[in-house]
């Protein structure tokens, strides 16, 4: 038996539904020792603004329980260096791949810029506005934890652009269906779910907290079960596709995003503690829909059983 | 000596795991893939534990590489490194990410080095010390830590430098005080071609300075929190010169001059 | 040295600062095998309602990566049996121990008839108005994802008791410091952060949700960062005191939520854990201050150092 | 037989771990306290490891009790027995709470039992056939399994018990077809004045069923998802004709006509 892995994310067709999460895969270069990036679903970069941004001052991480907290704060080089450096590689090295440009502004202008930028750019297959990044003080999650500065974002952009245009929502909000209801009426083609929670570390000792910046994003298989939920709300009220992620480290735990409802997933953490998940999460799912009798990878979408 | 093999993920083989000075072990591992392509200066990323709960690989410098075997100087401090200290002979759980970084680079017509260690800073440089014996270059080595207890990687030293001088905070071994002190006593009396330092960032400044003062080039391996260790989270970021580089891949030993040590970048806290 | 563990929450003085968290200790009884009850700050009661509730259909936990799901949905036998019954065991058994009631409803009103049953108990040193547990279809969360639905309870119980009125907030918010204020404003004499956040797991084999009510609430080490970041935002924000839990495990758990901001802390899930986490955490943070030259715990309360 | 020690903490060492069927292993732990105080169908709550990605502790029955030593019979399943199949004697990592639960009862006057065990769940009720062959209480055993590979504890019920009757899926050894096929037969040719089973719930119904139509005793020891294991936070509850009841504590063991099997009542799937 030879399983379907093929999804459409919108009018995106991709190989397999296994992405990469922005800003834990570069742009897939410092990977391509572990990974053959040919085989994966998409690449998604790392966050890209109009201008280069500096970051965060260190300590940048911590680890937590089943889990770490990030304040990288979107260091990047700026769209025009993106274009020369990792595009340019990209086209060369993994053109086969649809590359997702994570897109980052410190207002709803700046997101729209630097897609005019890169709408000559032809290896570009699509965009995920980040309007969720818990670590810039200016834009960034008050974008996304409000409907308003929401759909003002996604408007911009969606009159800069006609490529699939998907919006990664915060999961720091009291109504995530609400947040993904208004950037589907403004014409988003897809959503990402989820980024970072909001969280923080103390070292005892030293009273002082673990990350310069105070507060930073949560991610890894500790805000697993916040994702899922998020992505099976979302799918019950919506109608574009979801990329799910939040935690994946293994096939299983992908397979959970898509019964839950989720078109695609996305590795994010996971690629930190073996730079090989991705194929391993790919070749998993293969495993797991022959021996599990499912011949498309499509039908475990949103197949979660409620009544009991 | 630059970073120029492919790293890879090498499962690993616990050889032997013992207590080498107070609170530090010496764990040697079956890697024959890496033993095979470190070098000086390069570190791996290893995986400990196999459960969640302490999610990230820890990153060691390798001390020793001969045969299929690297050998590890670990300090106990927390979380990882306890459960490093448990590892018995035998255990096959681990995985490590290797080689990576840059490592120590010895400028052409190199006859004089100055190894400068504190504590556990003479971890990465004792593959750096024989491979500069085996080409002949004088190395003079200073070492530094709080007790006679904490020393390490003695008997190596000695017995491939050319001569050791020792500090310690108490004086239980070597002369009394910091092993800036012996620093610039030789750096007074010697003439270094290379100065390469490891140690505490106060440690690894003031000796940066002392160079400074004279003109002596000057390498320096710096520690930062890695998530990837391969260049792609950004978390390990130094500031230099030429912009914000990732201890991970560009160095983590970088020419002294370069780095801008600055407030922004606080070392881990020990 | 000795070390002065005492604290007040608001106008109750507390032996130390170590409280159990609601729902996770019953009501001690069931604990007395394995901690001296009047050695315990106080005591939280687990939920308690006008009438008998029956709680959600099983199952009703599942575990995840540091943490675990639960959808009780607080099954408890009413005011009336609570007063015959825990109410009546405490005051004999664990006297010398404040007893704060945990008080539930499906409707503002329903909360202040609890406490107004209650007022006639001497026992009872304070109440805890749970409006945020997700595991209740009417109330529950929605009161504490509300500023307004929120204030209405508050105004309600305000009226019904002078007694210390702690308000149980839900993390499940996108401005916490926003509902903490309104529940100041309204004569709140403190807060407790954090109840659980919303949460999934699926089982990929079955398709099914591990929990029959699909979601429920996630607790344990794996939320700490959450509930620390909230003390945090809270205490800076606040001036009544704050009682903080989430995955606290250990001593310097609770100490870290200290240093953020808490006057007292609350063990939850790790009871399940170890029955005697109470105990090793107060003789853990008696030892603290001892090591660390700490005369009176209350020192470290909101003593984190921000500045790098 | 019913709870009346007081529970407590005690930390556990691992005398011996061996496979004893397919996917089961047998685990004799040094608990000295639980040994000498535990009863027949009580449990204790395990904390396998320490790390916090698998948070929970895991109820096992106490399938035997003699001296210093507790035996566990453990199917193989997910995180934590996979953990527990890994544990080397020596090992004292783990700690148990215990004795838990309220066991078998034996009613007054009982010289008649039937012991109907389906897989797994022939390991509370080791000790309960122990004891009743001590107390002189003529016993049957029925038991279950898939295959002869699953089969366990048949060395103890072949000890202990007057008869023991197998059936198995494959007729690999005993008869072929489910135990239920066997108690029907047993209950219709023999009168006993009690029958205790504990297995899958469907087979658990069925022969319950079959023990009401007969009108005999029943009591049944009941699987439920546990967190605190002692009461405290209602995951456990069992819909009994006197309302929810916490299978902790009050069971798990229930006198059968107790119990009101029902669709929200959803036993753990393996
Ligand atoms: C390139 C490089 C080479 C290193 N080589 C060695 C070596 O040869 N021998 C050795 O003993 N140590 C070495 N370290 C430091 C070592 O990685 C940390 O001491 C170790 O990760 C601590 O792990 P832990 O789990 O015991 O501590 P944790 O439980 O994580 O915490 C203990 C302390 O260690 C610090 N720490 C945690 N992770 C790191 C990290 N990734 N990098 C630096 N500090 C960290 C934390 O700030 C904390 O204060 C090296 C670090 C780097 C970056
Ligand atoms: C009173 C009681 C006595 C038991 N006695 C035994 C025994 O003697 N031998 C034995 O092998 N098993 C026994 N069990 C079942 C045993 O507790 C579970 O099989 C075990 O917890 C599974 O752990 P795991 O980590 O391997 O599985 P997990 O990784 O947790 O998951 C595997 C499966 O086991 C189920 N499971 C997980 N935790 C529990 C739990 N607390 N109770 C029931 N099912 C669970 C899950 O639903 C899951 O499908 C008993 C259960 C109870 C309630
Ligand atoms: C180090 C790090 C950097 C990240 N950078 C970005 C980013 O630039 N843009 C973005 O949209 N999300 C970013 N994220 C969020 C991830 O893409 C992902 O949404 C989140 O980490 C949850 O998935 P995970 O648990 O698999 O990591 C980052 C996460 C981490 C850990
Ligand atoms: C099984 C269980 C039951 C709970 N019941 C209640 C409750 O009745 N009322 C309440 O306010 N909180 C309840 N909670 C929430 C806890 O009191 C606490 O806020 C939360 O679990 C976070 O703390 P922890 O991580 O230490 O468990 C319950 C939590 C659990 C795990
Ligand atoms: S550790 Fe990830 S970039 Fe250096
Ligand atoms: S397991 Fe907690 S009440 Fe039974």
């Amino acid at each position: 038996m030879t399983v379907d892995l093929t999804v459409n994310l919108g009018s995106l067709p991709l190989k397999n539904p296994v992405m990469t999460a922005s800003g834990t895969f570069a742009s897939g270069r410092e990977f391509s020792d572990f990974v053959d990036l040919t085989r994966l679903g998409a690449i998604v970069t790392k966050g890209v603004s109009m201008t280069p941004w500096p970051g965060n001052a260190s300590p940048r991480i911590a680890e937590t329980a089943s889990g770490m907290l990030n304040s990288i704060g979107l260091q990047n080089p700026g769209v025009e260096a993106f274009i020369e450096g990792d595009l340019a590689w990209l086209s060369t090295n993994a053109s086969s791949t649809p590359v997702i440009v994570n897109v980052s502004g410190h207002s709803a202008a700046d997101y729209a810029r630097v897609i005019e930028r890169l709408e000559t750019q032809d290896s570009v297959a699509a965009y995920e506005l980040n309007i969720s990044c818990p670590n810039v003080d200016t834009g960034g999650m008050a974008f996304g934890t409000s409907s308003t500065a929401a759909a003002e974002v996604v408007r911009e952009c969606r009159s800069a652009t006609n490529r699939p245009l998907i919006i990664k929502l915060s999961p720091n909000v009291t109504d995530i269906v609400e947040i993904a209801r208004t950037v589907e009426a403004e014409g988003a083609d897809a959503v990402s779910l989820i980024n970072t929670l909001l969280g923080m570390a103390i070292d005892a000792n030293t009273r002082r907290p673990m990350l310069s910046r105070v507060v930073g994003g949560l991610s890894g298989p500790a805000i697993k079960p916040v994702a899922l939920r998020m992505v099976w709300q979302v799918a019950c009220a919506l109608d574009i596709p979801i990329i799910g992620m939040g935690g994946i480290m293994t096939a299983e735990d992908a397979i959970e995003f898509l019964i839950a409802g989720a078109t695609c997933v996305a590795v994010g953490t996971g690629n930190f503690i073996d730079p090989t998940t991705t194929m391993k999460v790919i070749d998993g799912i293969d495993e797991w829909c022959r021996s599990h009798g499912v011949e498309q990878v499509t039908d475990l979408v949103g197949s979660l059983e409620v009544s009991w | 000596m630059t970073h120029t093999e492919h790293p890879f993920v090498e499962h690993v083989e616990v050889l032997s795991n013992v207590r080498v000075a107070s609170g530090v072990g010496l764990l040697s591992l079956t890697a024959p893939r890496c033993a095979a392509t470190i070098r000086p200066g390069q570190f791996v990323h290893l995986r400990i534990g196999t459960q969640t709960s302490n999610l990230l690989r820890r990153p060691f410098s390798v001390h020793r590489a001969y045969g299929q075997t690297i050998e590890i100087l670990y300090q106990v401090l927390g979380a990882g490194t306890l459960q490093l200290a448990e590892k018995e002979p035998g255990d096959t759980s681990m995985d490590l990410v290797g080689p990576l970084g840059t490592g120590w680079r010895v400028p052409q017509n190199t006859s004089h080095a100055l190894l400068v260690a504190g504590g556990l800073g003479a971890a990465p440089l004792g593959m750096l010390a024989e491979q500069l014996a085996e080409a002949g270059i004088a190395t003079v080595v200073a070492q530094g830590a709080p007790t006679a207890e904490r020393l390490v990687a003695r008997v190596l030293f000695d017995r491939v430098a050319r001569r050791t001088e020792v500090a310690t905070d108490d004086g239980s071994a070597g002369e009394r005080g910091f092993v800036t002190a012996v620093t610039a006593r030789l750096l007074a009396a010697e003439k270094f071609d290379v100065v390469y330092t490891c140690g505490p960032e106060v440690m690894e400044r003031a000796v940066i300075a002392q160079c400074q003062e004279r003109g002596v080039a000057c390498q320096v391996s710096l520690e930062r929190l890695m998530a990837c260790g391969i260049g792609a989270c950004l978390s390990c970021v130094v500031t230099t010169k030429s912009g914000l580089k990732r201890a991970c891949v560009d160095g983590p030993v970088f020419d002294a001059e370069e780095v801008l040590f600055d407030a922004t970048e606080i070392p881990p806290k020990h």
